[in-house]
């Protein structure tokens, strides 16, 4: 334990340029101070880590603020801390927050509503990093409310659609239903590592009385716990918010839908290890949920045309490759997976926001095609962020999704290893379906928008440049074992996730894996190559011989209507009922009969105020000679 | 040597009479005049037990219920006065305004 | 027993007479004043011999014939008046004046037949809240003469009545407090008594020394309450035609008149023994004369009494006729002028008269 | 002869108090109020308060029931209007003078009852201005400057109330 006293800045710098957001609303000063507060935030994040990492590992800083809740034998304190796990996930946060943030300079340099979008933006770092840095869980729980607010008002951004603030409401009410999940398991979790000393909800005492929790208890916190994770990082059966969630303004999409903020499950997932670890059965169904999300939304993907769409089912089936890392019980992995998506994933984003920018908003695939020529930077950089995440040799999603592969494999998960085997192949498929829809062929855009496509300014190009580089890069930190430098974000997170637990390192070696993975991804390339370039008519004739098969993924497997059918009506139906019965029967026939009952009688007394002052002087000298008359008789 | 009980019969006469004044005259102002009656009553109740205890405190006591009577003759007759200039009438049938 | 009530009965009487009197006789001194101030002869149509004595006997005429024509003329009762208080107000007007004379000295004791008689119809040691309680109900003779008569003019010379007697009554009274203080006591014999002194054994040390702003005051106020000019508004003749009392006629009449000159003797019969002194002869105690230079002169007791009485007679009679002379000097006051007079000036300098009087009680004591 | 005077003084008092209370002319209770009140003072002289006399003839007396008598005039009041049904207001009427007597008989039976024994002899000077001045400005000076206060009150609000067109 190391403590120090810059860590509480590096939420507190977002924090006071959302402040200075509303506060003065001044279109010209936050955008300076917004990204400016941010790449502050990120500075002081590296001087932290870079204390950290000078430390001997497994060391952490430690930074109090102050007491929050103290009551009985609880208690809860503002507490910062920053270990490995920590340090990476701030270090994604501020890092890849800060070149959204200049990007969004760009993006919404047109929009009157600037200042207020970087002060939901600002406020959603401070919550992101309230959560991330948080000591104990009942803070992390602050965060993660707090992040889920910001998403909820940035997808309902442009609010004078109905469509983007039903799409704000969707999301903030099915991560509602994941946070009860949530709650409960922290209660849960509270209350069964209640020790001598009191309850306590710090990270530290839940991993020093985890192992003590029976396989059965910690595999009931753990499932509760899924369900938050689940909402928040969008996993089946809660996933159906993220795609809706496309309608906030793509820097949001990017930042929050992708990068960080759906991320927080696993984050979370990974921070209470030793619980899960305590309860098996529990890990198994995140793996479980995990790689059946990551097919699914896969899957989903394939046919969808509008450019953000795809990418959030992208982001989805990802997140469930997260999952299952987590499910294998390779947390480190899980993390890297989450830092490499976080560059590739924003860039991808990034990069559509770009194109949407160029092509005056137009969002369907379907009307793009041949920007390559008119949008080089985006192109190149769109390139990069495909071939990442397809998992081409030596860039960043080829290492993380490895060793995911790897580690189901190794995990003694040959099942979950095919699945996850073809759903990258799919990824790589639906990926480059969508760079040659977008940027191969002929133009397909309406004459006047094509005459408007334009590359996009610097502030936005120059993020795109540097989240290529990072994806590109990215990965070269967490090599295999026993190359070059091996893993070493692997050995740095250690500490804080545990070794992976690998149940034999059978007749297969990684690299055999890592092989056939390599040729799957580029035969499904090579598959979307020959669909949509070199026979664009191909596709239509599928979807023509199976059509129900097509109608069934561009339907979404039709899950939002069967929850609408089975969730949403029956419970709109009963609220209703109860609002006829109870509310407007019950409650206000008592309100009212109160009230009714008031005024009859007020008619009734009104009838002894005369008005006239003399009458009450009558009662009164009645009164009086009452009282004289019982101390006389007495 | 008149006793004193006799002065506190008459003062309570008096008091009485004067609520009678409040209550079944119609006139504000003579109203307020059974009022003064009232207060006086009071005062020679004051006066006689001052005497009984051979004590001036309760001469003080009129003193100052004289000085409070002043100022409410003179408040309340210019509010008679206002009164009178808006509805022409001093009658306490009129100045029911607050009722329902 | 009897002979206390004898006693009493005398001095009252007494002081009735006095002031009775003494208004009669006011009466005269105004008809002969104004006609000297307006250099007429005036009050001259009374001849007893045919014109042959060398002066006329318009004081006769003045003192019997006009008393037995107002008796003898016919009392007329408006229509439409309340015949009871019409009937009483004359009575209340003159009433309360003339018993405010009883509290006021007009001589030291007199000593006859081993009896120690005090000269003063009543001695009461509230002496001067007395006086301005019974001034203070003199108001209600004018306020229901002008009522009872249910005359516009009378009205509205009742009205104006009481306003002013109400007003200049606070200053009247602030006044006599600054006086009050200065001698310490509300006895007005004490005060006449303490009034015996002499500065530097020359100049005697009447109360008009030591408050000329108080007697100034009560000079003024005084006017108001006799509802005298210059502040004769509740009874203008030319506003009002006789004001409160324009109804009424005959001994009525005269009851009113006689109480405007009982007040203004009450206001001299104040101011002297206030002001001026009381019974008080320069250098005459009660057994003789103490001139300056330690010469001494023995008089008898009677004569002494008598001395005093007459000093007091004149002394009255003299502001009275200051008062006679103010009346026919100055012109009417306008109504608001009057009450600025009496509520903007007055009342404040009769404040500052009090603060300051008590300033120097205090340092002096 | 001065329990007869007290009596003669008691009738009196009772009379004129009724005559307030009684006559329909505000001008004439007006008047009956302050025989009343002329009559208290009499009545505080029986009960050796020669101050107190004194300043209720000079407050209530000379001043007060001038006011009222003034105000009356001023806004010329005739006889008191009734309006009440005469029916109505027999039982009115009724109804408050037996509340009244009620309230009487009790106050007297309560007062007469008292043990009061023989009064206190009076002490020198007793009911002079200087024995109540002491105690006014002593014991009771902050009650005093209150009063001050107070009336000074009511000399600015009746301006403030009565002034037209402010």
């Amino acid at each position: 334990m190391i403590a120090s006293s810059i860590l509480w800045l590096i939420p507190a710098l977002p924090l006071a340029g959302f402040l200075l957001a509303i506060a003065t609303g001044n279109r010209a000063l936050v955008r300076v101070a917004a990204p400016a507060l941010v790449g502050a935030s990120f500075v002081v994040a590296l001087v932290a880590v870079a204390t950290l990492a000078g430390a001997e590992a497994g060391s952490r800083l430690v930074d109090p603020v102050y007491t929050w809740i103290e009551v009985g034998g609880f208690r809860a304190d503002v507490t910062f801390r920053l270990d490995a796990l920590a340090a990476v996930m701030v270090l994604i946060v501020t890092g890849v927050g800060f070149l959204i943030h200049v990007y969004s300079v760009g993006y919404m340099a047109h929009d009157a509503g600037l200042p207020r979008f970087f002060a939901y933006l600002n406020l959603f770092m401070f919550a992101m990093l309230l959560l991330v840095l948080a000591d104990n869980l009942l803070l992390l729980f602050v965060g993660w409310e707090g992040v889920g607010l910001c998403s909820y008002l940035l997808i309902g951004f442009w609010y004078e659609d109905d469509a983007n603030a039903a799409a704000g409401k969707k999301a903030f009410v099915v991560n509602r239903i994941g946070d009860v999940g949530f709650v409960l398991g922290l209660l849960l979790l509270a209350w069964s590592t209640a020790g001598a000393a009191g309850m306590s909800l710090d990270f530290a005492h839940v991993e020093a009385h985890a192992a003590g929790l029976g396989a059965g208890t910690a595999a009931a916190i753990g499932l509760l716990l899924l369900v938050g994770a689940a909402g928040k990082s969008a996993q089946i059966p809660l996933y159906v918010w993220l795609p809706d969630a496309m309608a906030g303004p793509t820097p949001v999409s990017a930042l929050i839908h992708a990068a960080t903020m759906v991320t927080a499950g696993i984050y979370m997932i990974a921070r209470l290890h030793v619980v899960f670890e305590a309860g098996p059965a529990a890990l198994a169904v995140v793996a479980v949920v995990g790689v059946a999300t990551a097919l699914f939304a896969a899957t989903i993907a394939l046919v969808q045309h509008d450019i953000k769409k795809v990418l959030a089912y992208s982001t989805v089936s990802q997140l469930g490759f997260m999952m299952l890392a987590l499910g294998v019980g390779a947390f480190a992995t899980a993390i890297f997976h989450v830092m490499t998506h976080a560059f590739f994933k924003a860039l991808l984003f990034l990069g559509a926001g770009s194109v949407i920018h160029g092509m005056s908003g137009e969002q369907d695939v379907r009307r793009m095609g041949g920007l390559r020529a008119r949008m080089p930077v985006t192109f190149w950089t769109f390139l990069v962020g495909t071939l990442a995440i397809a998992g081409a040799p030596g860039l960043a999603g080829f290492f993380s999704k490895d060793e995911i592969l790897w580690h189901t494999w190794a995990a003694g998960h040959p099942v979950f290893w095919l699945v996850a085997v073809v759903t990258a192949t799919l990824t790589a498929f639906y990926m480059f379906r969508l760079l040659f829809l977008t940027f191969f062929g002929a133009p397909r855009a309406a004459p006047e928008v094509a005459a408007h496509v334009h590359e996009s300014p610097a502030t936005m190009t120059v993020p795109l440049v540097l989240l290529a580089v990072l994806s590109i890069a990215g990965g070269w930190v967490g090599l295999p074992e026993g190359w070059l430098w091996g893993p070493a974000i692997g050995r740095f997170l250690a500490p804080s996730t545990g070794h992976p637990h690998l149940a034999h390192h059978g007749a297969v070696g990684e690299g055999t894996l890592m092989l056939v993975a390599t040729l799957l991804a580029a035969a499904g390339a090579a598959l979307a190559w020959l669909f949509y370039v070199r026979r664009p008519e191909l596709p239509g004739e599928l979807a023509g011989r199976f059509r129900a098969l097509h109608a069934l993924l561009a339907g979404k497997y039709w899950v939002d209507e069967l929850y609408d059918a089975l969730v949403v009506r029956p419970y709109v139906r009963l609220s209703d009922a109860l609002w006829r019965f109870v509310d407007q029967g019950l409650i206000d026939g008592a309100v009212n009969g109160t009230a009714a009952f008031v005024v009859v009688n007020g008619q009734l007394w009104r009838l002894v105020q005369t008005g006239n002052v003399q009458h009450y002087a009558l009662v009164f000298v009645g009164g009086a000679a009452a009282v004289l008359l019982y101390y006389l008789a007495r | 040597m008149i006793p004193i009980s006799w002065y506190l019969t008459l003062s309570a006469v008096l008091f009485a009479i004067g609520v009678v004044g409040v209550v079944v005259r119609r006139n504000v102002i003579v109203i307020l005049m059974a009022i003064e009656l009232m207060l006086n009553g009071v005062n020679l109740t004051f006066v006689a037990l001052a005497r009984q205890l051979g004590s001036v405190d309760g001469q003080v006591v009129v003193f100052f219920v004289m000085a409070v009577a002043a100022a409410e003759a003179a408040v309340g007759l210019a509010i008679v006065i206002a009164f009178f200039r808006n509805r022409e009438s001093v009658n306490a049938d009129d100045l029911a305004l607050l009722r329902w | 027993m009897w002979v206390d009530v004898g006693i009493a009965a005398a001095k009252a009487f007494a002081v009735v007479m006095l002031v009775l009197n003494m208004s009669l006789v006011l009466l005269w001194v105004e008809r002969k004043g104004s006609a000297l101030i307006q250099d007429r002869i005036g009050a001259n149509r009374a001849n007893v011999f045919g014109g042959l004595l060398p002066f006329n006997l318009g004081i006769i005429n003045t003192l019997i014939a006009d008393p037995i024509k107002l008796l003898t003329k016919e009392d007329l009762i408006p229509a439409g008046a309340d015949r009871v208080l019409h009937f009483v107000a004359p009575f209340l007007a003159v009433f309360p004046v003339i018993v405010t004379f009883a509290a006021i000295p007009f001589g030291d004791v007199l000593v006859i037949g081993g009896r120690t008689i005090e000269l003063q119809a009543a001695a009461l040691d509230v002496g001067v809240l007395y006086v301005l309680a019974m001034s203070s109900l003199a108001v209600y003779g004018v306020v229901l003469g002008g009522w009872a008569t249910n005359s516009r003019w009378s009205l509205l010379g009742a009205v104006r009545g009481s306003a002013q007697m109400i007003s200049y009554e606070i200053a009247l009274g602030l006044g006599l407090v600054a006086a009050i203080m200065t001698f310490g006591t509300l006895d007005l014999q004490e005060i006449a008594r303490a009034q015996g002194a002499h500065l530097w054994g020359v100049v005697p040390l009447w109360g008009i020394l030591y408050q000329p702003v108080a007697f100034l005051i009560l000079l003024i106020a005084g006017f108001a309450e006799s509802k005298r000019v210059p502040f004769d508004l509740p009874e203008g003749e030319s506003e009002l035609v006789a004001g409160y009392f324009t109804e009424y006629s005959g001994m009525k009449q005269a009851a009113f008149m006689l109480s405007d000159f009982a007040e203004v003797v009450v206001v001299a019969g104040l101011a002297t023994t206030l002001f001026f002194g009381a019974w008080q002869v320069p250098f005459l105690a009660r057994d003789g004369w103490h001139l300056p230079g330690g010469v001494f002169v023995a008089m008898p007791h009677l004569a002494v009494v008598a001395l005093q009485i007459a000093a007091f007679t004149i002394k009255v009679f003299a502001l009275c006729c200051f008062q006679i002379l103010v009346r026919w000097t100055l012109p009417r006051y306008r109504y608001d002028h009057l009450m600025d007079l009496g509520w903007k000036w007055l009342l404040p300098i009769a404040l500052a008269n009090v603060v300051v009087t008590a300033v120097v009680v205090v340092l002096v004591a | 002869m001065a329990t007869l005077a007290f009596l003669v003084l008691a009738a009196l008092l009772v009379g004129s108090a009724l005559a307030v209370v009684l006559h329909p002319n505000p001008v004439k209770s007006a008047m009956a109020l302050v025989v009343t009140l002329f009559l208290l003072a009499v009545v505080f002289v029986l009960l050796e308060a020669h101050m107190i006399a004194a300043l209720q003839i000079i407050v209530y007396a000379g001043a007060i029931m001038v006011l009222f008598l003034f105000v009356i005039m001023l806004l010329n009041l005739g006889d008191e209007e009734q309006r009440a049904r005469p029916r109505r207001r027999v039982v009115v009427h009724g109804v408050a003078w037996a509340a009244g007597a009620l309230l009487a008989v009790v106050l007297v039976r309560l007062v007469a009852g008292a043990p009061l024994g023989r009064p206190a002899p009076a002490p020198e000077g007793y009911g002079s201005a200087a024995l109540v001045a002491r105690s006014l400005f002593t014991d009771y000076v902050l009650p005093f400057e209150l009063a001050g206060l107070l009336l000074l009150v009511a000399v600015i609000g009746p301006v403030v109330l009565a002034k037209r067109g402010r």
